[in-house]
């Protein structure tokens, strides 16, 4: 059953890509149908877990073995608890809304098909990711994920800016990609294994340094698949992709996954303190560093990649916190995963009815041409800046609360900054919303001179928005009540309750409170005056912040720079010394060749002439050696 | 007396090679056929030596063995065994030659309006059986147990290998036809002095065990399995110095050959002046027989100089892989572009085998036979390619994609292999290696994990260049891949995608090999430092 | 006198004749200095038949002349055929031995 | 034949022998160099005959009188002889020129020679023994006898392979030099055509001596300027070197002739010097011939450049005659 998941989307996938031409006519509804299997099984393994008592909320499937080389053993084997079942569910759930409505968006697109090959191939991977039972398979699922999200960005890969990007995340995800390598040999060898079970039944005989050290090298993981600093630069351009992939991989599900992966390996960290204090700072550096450059982007997509970012940094941070934060981490991620792929979407609603325009100081005044786009865009804007009640509210607060808990000073500045980026957060996206939906309209011919018409989209792209519209207002809700989530998710990851010394209530007003500085900042500026065409020179902290604070420039000097003098230096270095040295070998030979061929006049006399010198040299020889 | 199916193995190509150059001029096509034909059923054979290889516990090491003497004054035997590493090696070659002969099978016709196209020019019969006979002597070498006879046809593949690379040239040079053919013979040429180069060391040192075995044994022998028991008996032993300089002897022919940095140049040249499937035939058969070669002579005939010499070979490696991979990046010309891919690759090979470890070995093995594959559909692809532009440089292409959208898919794909995407065979084996070399030498390991970033970019690149973006000026109407392409490149990507996902098969033939190898070195896997075993008996 | 005298004689009349084949271009005159060091080794041939009281040395002097008549006539033949070929008997002008 | 026998039988040697031997030796090791140093091939060739006689001489004293006759039958006799003939064939006044060619060969060969002696020298030194066995005992039944026994019993294979040795060679000298005719004559027709087809030489050669008043062939006829052309001289005469040097009287003979013409005529004739005869090339060949090739071009080119000044003599020559 647990095979079946994977299965479905990866034969859709089959399906899709090799199937040729003949498939085009019915390719999408086949990629839907395959992603909407997956959430059948996934919702009847639900239930099935559902019906079982807590701790024993686990199956098991062991497939084949499938790198048995003395004692490394690499099985093909699942393995469905609670973690995962959230995540399938929220992959399928997610992922076939955004199927659906990518059969509206990709509409007019004759590579249609592979598109939706490419979106099953991504369910599959994911899927397969987050149900590993070792992280071998959960490798495999990683660089699979990777893979599809490669030839995603690049779809339009004609546009050679999406080419470029799509390589750029490829590449800056193998960086992770190696620390998750790393990470696998160093239990290896300490372990002899990597799976789950024996892996963290062994942690407690490990010591702190080599756990530290698995620790630090997953971390470097996450970062690359969740887009964390440093290696965070991809993400902005990855919003070359078509919007659907905006919304499912790199908002919802893919850019999760290091998130996924640190609260897998929760015993891990829990038993190296230094890796945690890392996590924490590195989601803590990303949460503001997402916020501020989401501040300033004009381009929709990349200020909700920004944010993207940001809200990672939330869950990274909870999920540094230990068992006080994991299952926070992971309701936010749920939520999250609500509320900015409607953003997303609505976004890309926004574009498809605006010419693919996506310069917001483009738009203005468009509430009353996309009523249902607004309204949408409007709840998922109220649930991710915490507006009370809505499912941001109650995901954010708990991390911020848990933030707390974490006590002493650490606790103090931890919150203080996660308010800070609660501010940031209700200011970027007010700002999006203002720049967007209301004042004057602002388009203006393109170059063509087609004026955007700007229109509501078709049925199939709206009813996901309005589904996810409801999940992001009224998720939250239902998991907070009763503490279902948590009681749902603690036999997996534990849960602690820290010593805070503030109440859940004061950390709520105080998240209000900020969350309403920020709308008024950002109503200060952007809705009382009139926005600008043309984006203002702005500071020093504005114009950094739209070069993703100088991330790609410091990339490009130390690495790329450096890469190409490198690769240079290395290629003429081949020629010239190593190919050199043996062409020059061989020149000497035949220079010594062309001096002793003259020898070698043709005249019998001088050969007569060796030759009786020859013969001398042996009497002599023989005369020597009876003399002596 | 058995079958002798060894032999029969090798003597299929070189049969077909015979009856391939005979035939007429005018019989091109027939000559194809009859080579394709001649490939497959060499193809059955090899999978008759997987089938009858006993992979049981109490199995003999070398299986199917025959044995016939020859030269009787000096020792020398017609030996032929399998061990499982040779054994998946002779189906790697005999699986991969059908598919060069059919992606080959228009590179040797002659031009038309050629002066040279008389009555009595065949070149594509000569190409075909050029192609046949180095099938035999491959399969020969790999399962020659006797020394000498390893040596023998380790050096006489080069002769049509010589040929291969000199006589048949893609037509898409940048210096038109005659410095292209300066720039073929001139690569010919370095190939084979190299090679030779490496043999003649390598025969200093065969002699030199003969010496030592005529020495101290009844009568010198150079039987592999004799030596192997003289020496685990104890009856022969060699003295530090001696083993030392016959190690050397063995290993500076098979680095060569490999090739492992800073003896790789040869291997640019050749693969970038040859045909795609020439290329391929160089890089994912020929070569192994010199990885192959450490595997079983150097580490089994020489253990104490394996372990002395593993620290310097580790670097060595370590430097082939990233370097390779650096000077690929830096690369203008599309195949030169994969040979130094090759080079890195064949990096982590020797990285495998020298780690000493079961994971090592057993990852190196399964590395020869994915990385020929998938370096195969790679390379056959862009040969395709190449035939259709005219062109090897990268700068000619942009936005294949969008005219050829099949090619590109399957270069894509085998690009993907080469950079070891999982669910590819590669990257079990690439795995393995970096597990293996990493539980013994961690520095080691970890520099070279850094390697699998320097393969995306460089492959990527390439396919960016190549295939995306606008559509270059002249490719607008570049043909999509046919039928006969399609049948070459399909069965390669089906067969890297089955060993991603369930190379067991193939471990469980290799896996005794690599044991019995290790304890030839006296190794044994290091131990975890945590032992979980009662979980498992927990559960 | 001891017959050794014969000895050095032979010595002086091989190294003169050896001395001819080096210097000379005529290849007629060339041959003829190799008939001397041949009747040379004769000589020694035969004293040492001499001083060991053994026929033997005189049997290979007597081979060693019916061998040089062999060669003579076909050494001499060449010569013609070259001459005519040539118009020379230079063994300078023959200097195709090189690349 | 009993008295020679008794000689050579003796342990040491007479007194008559070493009389002859310091007698001869020189004379053979005069011969002998004489036989490298003389510079035509005919005299080199009676020199080495000459020293094998008396080599033959020492094989009868050495008490090998069965060889000591074979020297003299068929080395001096027929080998010599033969050398002789080929010689007479190849051009019998075809002198040799000493001056060297090759650089450092002559240095060479010298070190190489002395070196080459000096050991053998010091070698048969070192190992003389100081007595010897003498030949008595093995002459007993005389030298033919003992021989004869040898050669025929032990040496009997060799003998025979000789004699096939000795065949294939006479065959082999046959064949050589045998020239099979693969084509037929070309008919005169054939020859003039293929004459003017080259256009080296269309006209017949310049007769010599003609001008010079001479009719002897080995003098050249003189070219208008007075210098005489080599090329009026019989091909196999200028291989040899066997030109007739033109005097310096009848060339000034030549220039009065003109002159007293000129004035006959009363012709105003460019005033022309006689030059030094260019003949100095041709009397110096006599001595010193430049190498055969440089000849053979130079004549090429004097043929192709003198055929019109041969024709402007000839002319010359008519006017003066009226």
């Amino acid at each position: 059953m647990i095979g079946l998941l994977v299965a479905a989307p990866l034969l859709g996938a089959a399906l899709l890509l090799l199937g040729g031409r003949r498939l085009d006519r019915v390719g999408h509804w086949l990629g839907l149908a395959a992603s909407a299997a997956s959430l059948v099984f996934a919702l009847v393994l639900f239930t099935d877990l559902l019906g079982k008592d807590g701790e024993e909320r686990s199956l098991h499937q062991h497939l084949f073995s499938w790198v048995p080389v003395a004692d490394f053993r690499a099985d093909v084997a699942f393995q469905l608890d609670q973690l995962s079942m959230t995540f399938v569910l929220l992959i399928t759930s997610v992922g076939t809304l955004i199927h659906l409505y990518s059969v509206g968006y990709m509409e007019h697109d004759e590579r249609r098909r592979r598109f939706f090959g490419y979106l099953n191939l991504f369910l599959a991977a994911m899927l397969l990711l987050v149900l590993a039972d070792n992280y071998l398979l959960l490798y495999v699922g990683w660089e699979g994920v990777g893979l599809a999200s490669y030839l995603l960005i690049g779809f339009w890969q004609h546009k050679p800016s999406a080419a470029t990007a799509a390589k750029k995340a490829f590449v800056v995800n193998r960086v992770g990609d190696v620390g998750l390598s790393l990470a696998i040999l160093l239990m290896f060898t300490t372990f002899g294994s990597f799976s789950f079970t024996h892996v963290f039944a062994g942690v407690d005989g490990a010591s702190e340094a080599t756990l530290t050290g698995i620790g630090l090298m997953l971390l470097l993981a996450a970062c690359g698949k969740s887009a964390q600093v440093p290696l965070q630069s991809w993400l902005g351009d990855a919003m070359e992709g078509p919007t659907p992939v905006s919304a499912l991989i790199h908002a919802a599900t893919m850019v999760t996954a290091g998130v996924y992966l640190v609260t897998r390996s929760g015993v891990v960290f829990d038993a190296a303190p230094d890796a945690q204090t890392v996590v924490i700072t590195v989601g803590a550096v990303t949460l503001l560093f997402g916020a501020i450059v989401g501040c300033a982007k004009d381009d929709i997509k990349k200020a909700l990649a920004g944010s993207t970012m940001s809200q990672i940094g939330y869950m990274m941070l909870a999920a540094g916190l230990g068992p006080l934060g994991y299952v926070f981490a992971i309701m936010h991620l749920v939520t999250h995963g609500f509320f900015k792929a409607g953003l997303f979407l609505g976004a890309g609603s926004v574009m498809h009815g605006m010419n693919d325009e996506v310069d917001m100081r483009r738009y203005g005044g468009l509430r009353k041409h996309m009523p249902i786009t607004f309204a949408t865009f409007g709840l998922a804007y109220l649930a991710i800046i915490g507006f009370p009640y809505l499912s941001g509210f109650f995901s954010k607060d708990e991390i911020i609360y848990a933030g707390f808990a974490k006590g002493g000073n650490e606790g103090w500045l931890l919150g203080g900054v996660m308010l800070l980026g609660a501010a940031l957060t209700a200011y970027y996206m007010t700002r999006i919303m203002l720049m967007t939906f209301f004042g004057e309209k602002r388009w203006q011919p393109d170059e063509a001179g087609h004026e955007p018409h700007p229109h509501e989209s078709p049925l199939v792209m709206t009813v996901p928005m309005l589904i996810l519209a409801v999940g992001s207002v009224a998720a939250g809700f239902v998991f907070d009540s009763g503490e279902r989530f948590v009681k749902w998710l603690e036999p997996v990851t534990g849960l602690a309750h820290g010593d805070s010394p503030v109440s859940h209530g004061e950390v709520s007003i105080a998240a209000t409170v900020v969350m309403l500085l920020g709308v008024g900042g950002a109503y200060l500026q952007y809705g009382r005056r009139e926005v600008p065409a043309v984006a203002p020179a702005g500071r020093l902290l504005t114009r950094a912040a739209r070069r993703d604070l100088l991330q790609d420039d410091f990339n490009h000097v130390a690495f790329v720079q450096t890469g190409n003098y490198l690769t240079r230096g290395l290629v003429y270095l081949d020629h010239k010394l190593v190919d050199g040295m043996v062409n020059g070998t061989a020149a000497a030979f035949g220079g010594l060749s062309g001096r002793l061929r003259r020898v070698q006049n043709g005249f019998a006399r001088s050969y007569a002439v060796s030759m009786f010198g020859g013969t001398a040299l042996l009497v002599a020889a023989t005369l020597l050696m009876r003399a002596v | 007396m058995s079958f002798p199916l060894l032999t029969a193995t090798a003597a299929v190509p070189a049969i077909g090679a015979v009856a391939t150059a005979a035939v007429p001029a005018a019989r091109r096509t027939g000559a194809k056929w009859l080579a394709l034909a001649f490939s497959l059923v060499t193809v059955g054979f090899a999978a008759a030596v997987l089938l009858r290889f006993d992979t049981g516990s109490g199995a003999d090491r070398f299986q199917l063995t025959e044995s016939h003497s020859w030269i009787e004054d000096f020792g020398v035997r017609y030996e032929l065994g399998v061990d499982g590493i040779g054994a998946t090696m002779i189906a790697l070659t005999a699986v991969l030659v059908p598919f060069l002969i059919g992606a080959g099978w228009n590179d040797a016709d002659p031009v038309e309006g050629e002066p040279q196209a008389t009555r009595r020019w065949r070149p594509t019969q000569g190409f075909f059986a050029l192609i046949l006979m180095v099938e035999a002597m491959v399969v020969l070498s790999f399962a020659a147990t006797d020394v000498f006879l390893f040596y023998l046809f380790f050096e006489a593949m080069l002769i049509p290998m010589y040929f291969l690379i000199g006589g048949f040239g893609d037509r898409a040079g940048e210096q038109g036809e005659e410095g292209q053919a300066r720039q073929r013979s001139y690569a010919a040429v370095k190939f084979l002095l190299y090679n030779l180069v490496g043999g003649l060391v390598m025969l200093a040192a065969v002699i030199g065990l003969y010496a030592q075995t005529a020495d101290q044994l009844d009568a010198g022998t150079f039987s592999l399995q004799a030596i192997l028991e003289a020496r685990a008996s104890g009856d022969l032993d060699f003295s530090t110095g001696v083993e030392r300089w016959l190690f050397l002897g063995f290993f500076f022919a098979f680095a060569i050959k490999a090739p492992l940095w800073p003896l790789h140049t040869w291997l640019p040249n050749a693969m970038g002046e040859a045909t795609a499937p020439v290329a391929v035939l160089i890089t994912a058969i020929v070569d192994k027989v010199g990885t192959f070669a450490m595997l079983r002579f150097c580490l089994g005939l020489f253990p104490e100089a394996s372990d002395w010499a593993t620290p310097v070979i580790l670097v060595l490696s370590l430097v082939s892989i990233l370097y390779g991979a650096l000077v690929a990046l830096g690369q203008r010309d599309m195949k030169r572009l994969i040979a130094y891919a090759s080079i890195s690759h064949f990096g982590f090979i020797v990285l495998g085998v020298f780690a000493m470890t079961s994971q090592g070995q057993g990852g190196a093995t399964l590395y020869m036979i994915n990385h020929g594959i998938a370096t195969a559909a790679l390379l056959l692809v862009a040969g395709f390619l190449i035939a259709r532009r005219g062109s090897r440089l990268i700068g000619d292409y942009g936005g294949v994609q969008k005219t050829a959208p099949v090619l590109a898919g399957t270069f894509l794909v085998g690009g993907l292999a080469t950079l070891s995407l999982p669910g590819t065979g590669p990257f079990v084996s690439e795995f393995l290696v970096l597990v293996g070399t990493f539980s013994r030498h961690q520095a080691v390991g970890i520099i070279a994990c850094t390697g699998i970033v320097l393969a995306a970019l460089y492959v990527l690149v390439l396919y960016q260049r190549t295939m995306t973006g606008p559509v270059r000026a002249g490719l607008e109407k570049l043909p999509d891949l046919r039928v006969r392409e399609l049948a070459v490149v399909t069965p390669l990507i089906g067969l890297l995608l089955f060993l991603g996902v369930y190379p067991k098969p193939l471990t469980e033939i290799v896996n005794p090999a690599v044991e019995h190898t290790l304890s030839d070195v006296h190794q044994t896997d290091p131990e975890p430092q945590i032992d979980v075993s009662e979980v498992e008996a927990a559960e | 006198m001891n017959p050794e005298n014969y000895l050095y004689l032979a010595a002086l009349l091989f190294t003169l004749g050896a001395c001819g084949v080096l210097l000379r271009r005529n290849a007629i005159v060339v041959f003829m200095c190799i008939e001397l060091m041949l009747n040379a080794a004769n000589l020694l041939l035969v004293t040492f038949s001499r001083m060991h009281g053994n026929l033997e040395g005189q049997i290979m002097a007597f081979f060693v002349m019916v061998v040089a008549a062999a060669e003579v006539v076909v050494g001499l033949a060449i010569i013609v055929m070259v001459y005519r070929s040539r118009h020379s008997a230079s063994v300078d002008d023959a200097s195709l031995m090189k690349l | 034949m009993s008295t020679l026998t008794t000689l050579a039988a003796e342990t040491s040697t007479s007194t008559g022998e070493a009389v002859q031997f310091w007698v001869l030796a020189p004379l053979a090791v005069v011969g002998a160099l004489c036989t490298v140093l003389l510079r035509r091939a005919v005299h080199s060739a009676l020199c080495l005959a000459g020293t094998m006689v008396i080599l033959a001489l020492f094989y009868l004293a050495n008490g090998a009188y069965f060889l000591g006759v074979v020297q003299i039958v068929v080395y001096t006799g027929a080998v010599m002889m033969l050398f002789l003939f080929v010689l007479m064939l190849v051009g019998v006044s075809a002198t040799d020129s000493l001056k060297e060619t090759l650089t450092g060969q002559r240095w060479l060969a010298a070190a190489c020679g002395l070196g080459l002696g000096i050991l053998l020298l010091s070698g048969i030194a070192q190992a003389s023994a100081g007595s010897f066995t003498g030949l008595a005992e093995a002459n007993a039944d005389g030298n033919v006898h003992g021989l004869a026994a040898l050669l025929f019993t032990r040496y009997v294979v060799a003998f025979e392979i000789t004699g096939i040795l000795l065949t294939i060679a006479a065959i082999g000298a046959t064949l050589l030099t045998h020239r099979q005719r693969i084509e037929r004559n070309k008919t005169q027709r054939e020859q003039a055509e293929e004459r003017v087809r080259k256009g080296t030489q269309v006209t017949p050669l310049p007769a010599p001596g003609v001008y010079a008043r001479h009719n002897a062939v080995d003098l050249p006829g003189l070219l208008p300027d007075g210098t005489p052309s080599e090329l009026t001289v019989n091909a196999t005469l200028r291989a040899r070197g066997q030109v007739r040097e033109v005097h310096a009287e009848a060339l000034a003979g030549v220039a009065a002739l003109e002159e007293h013409t000129a004035r006959y005529h009363g012709q105003r004739r460019p005033k022309r010097a006689v030059t030094a005869p260019r003949g100095a090339a041709v009397t110096g060949g006599a001595e010193e011939p430049p190498a055969t090739q440089t000849t053979q071009a130079a004549a090429g080119e004097d043929g192709a450049g003198s055929t019109g000044d041969a024709a402007a003599a000839s002319r010359d020559a008519e006017e003066a005659r009226k």
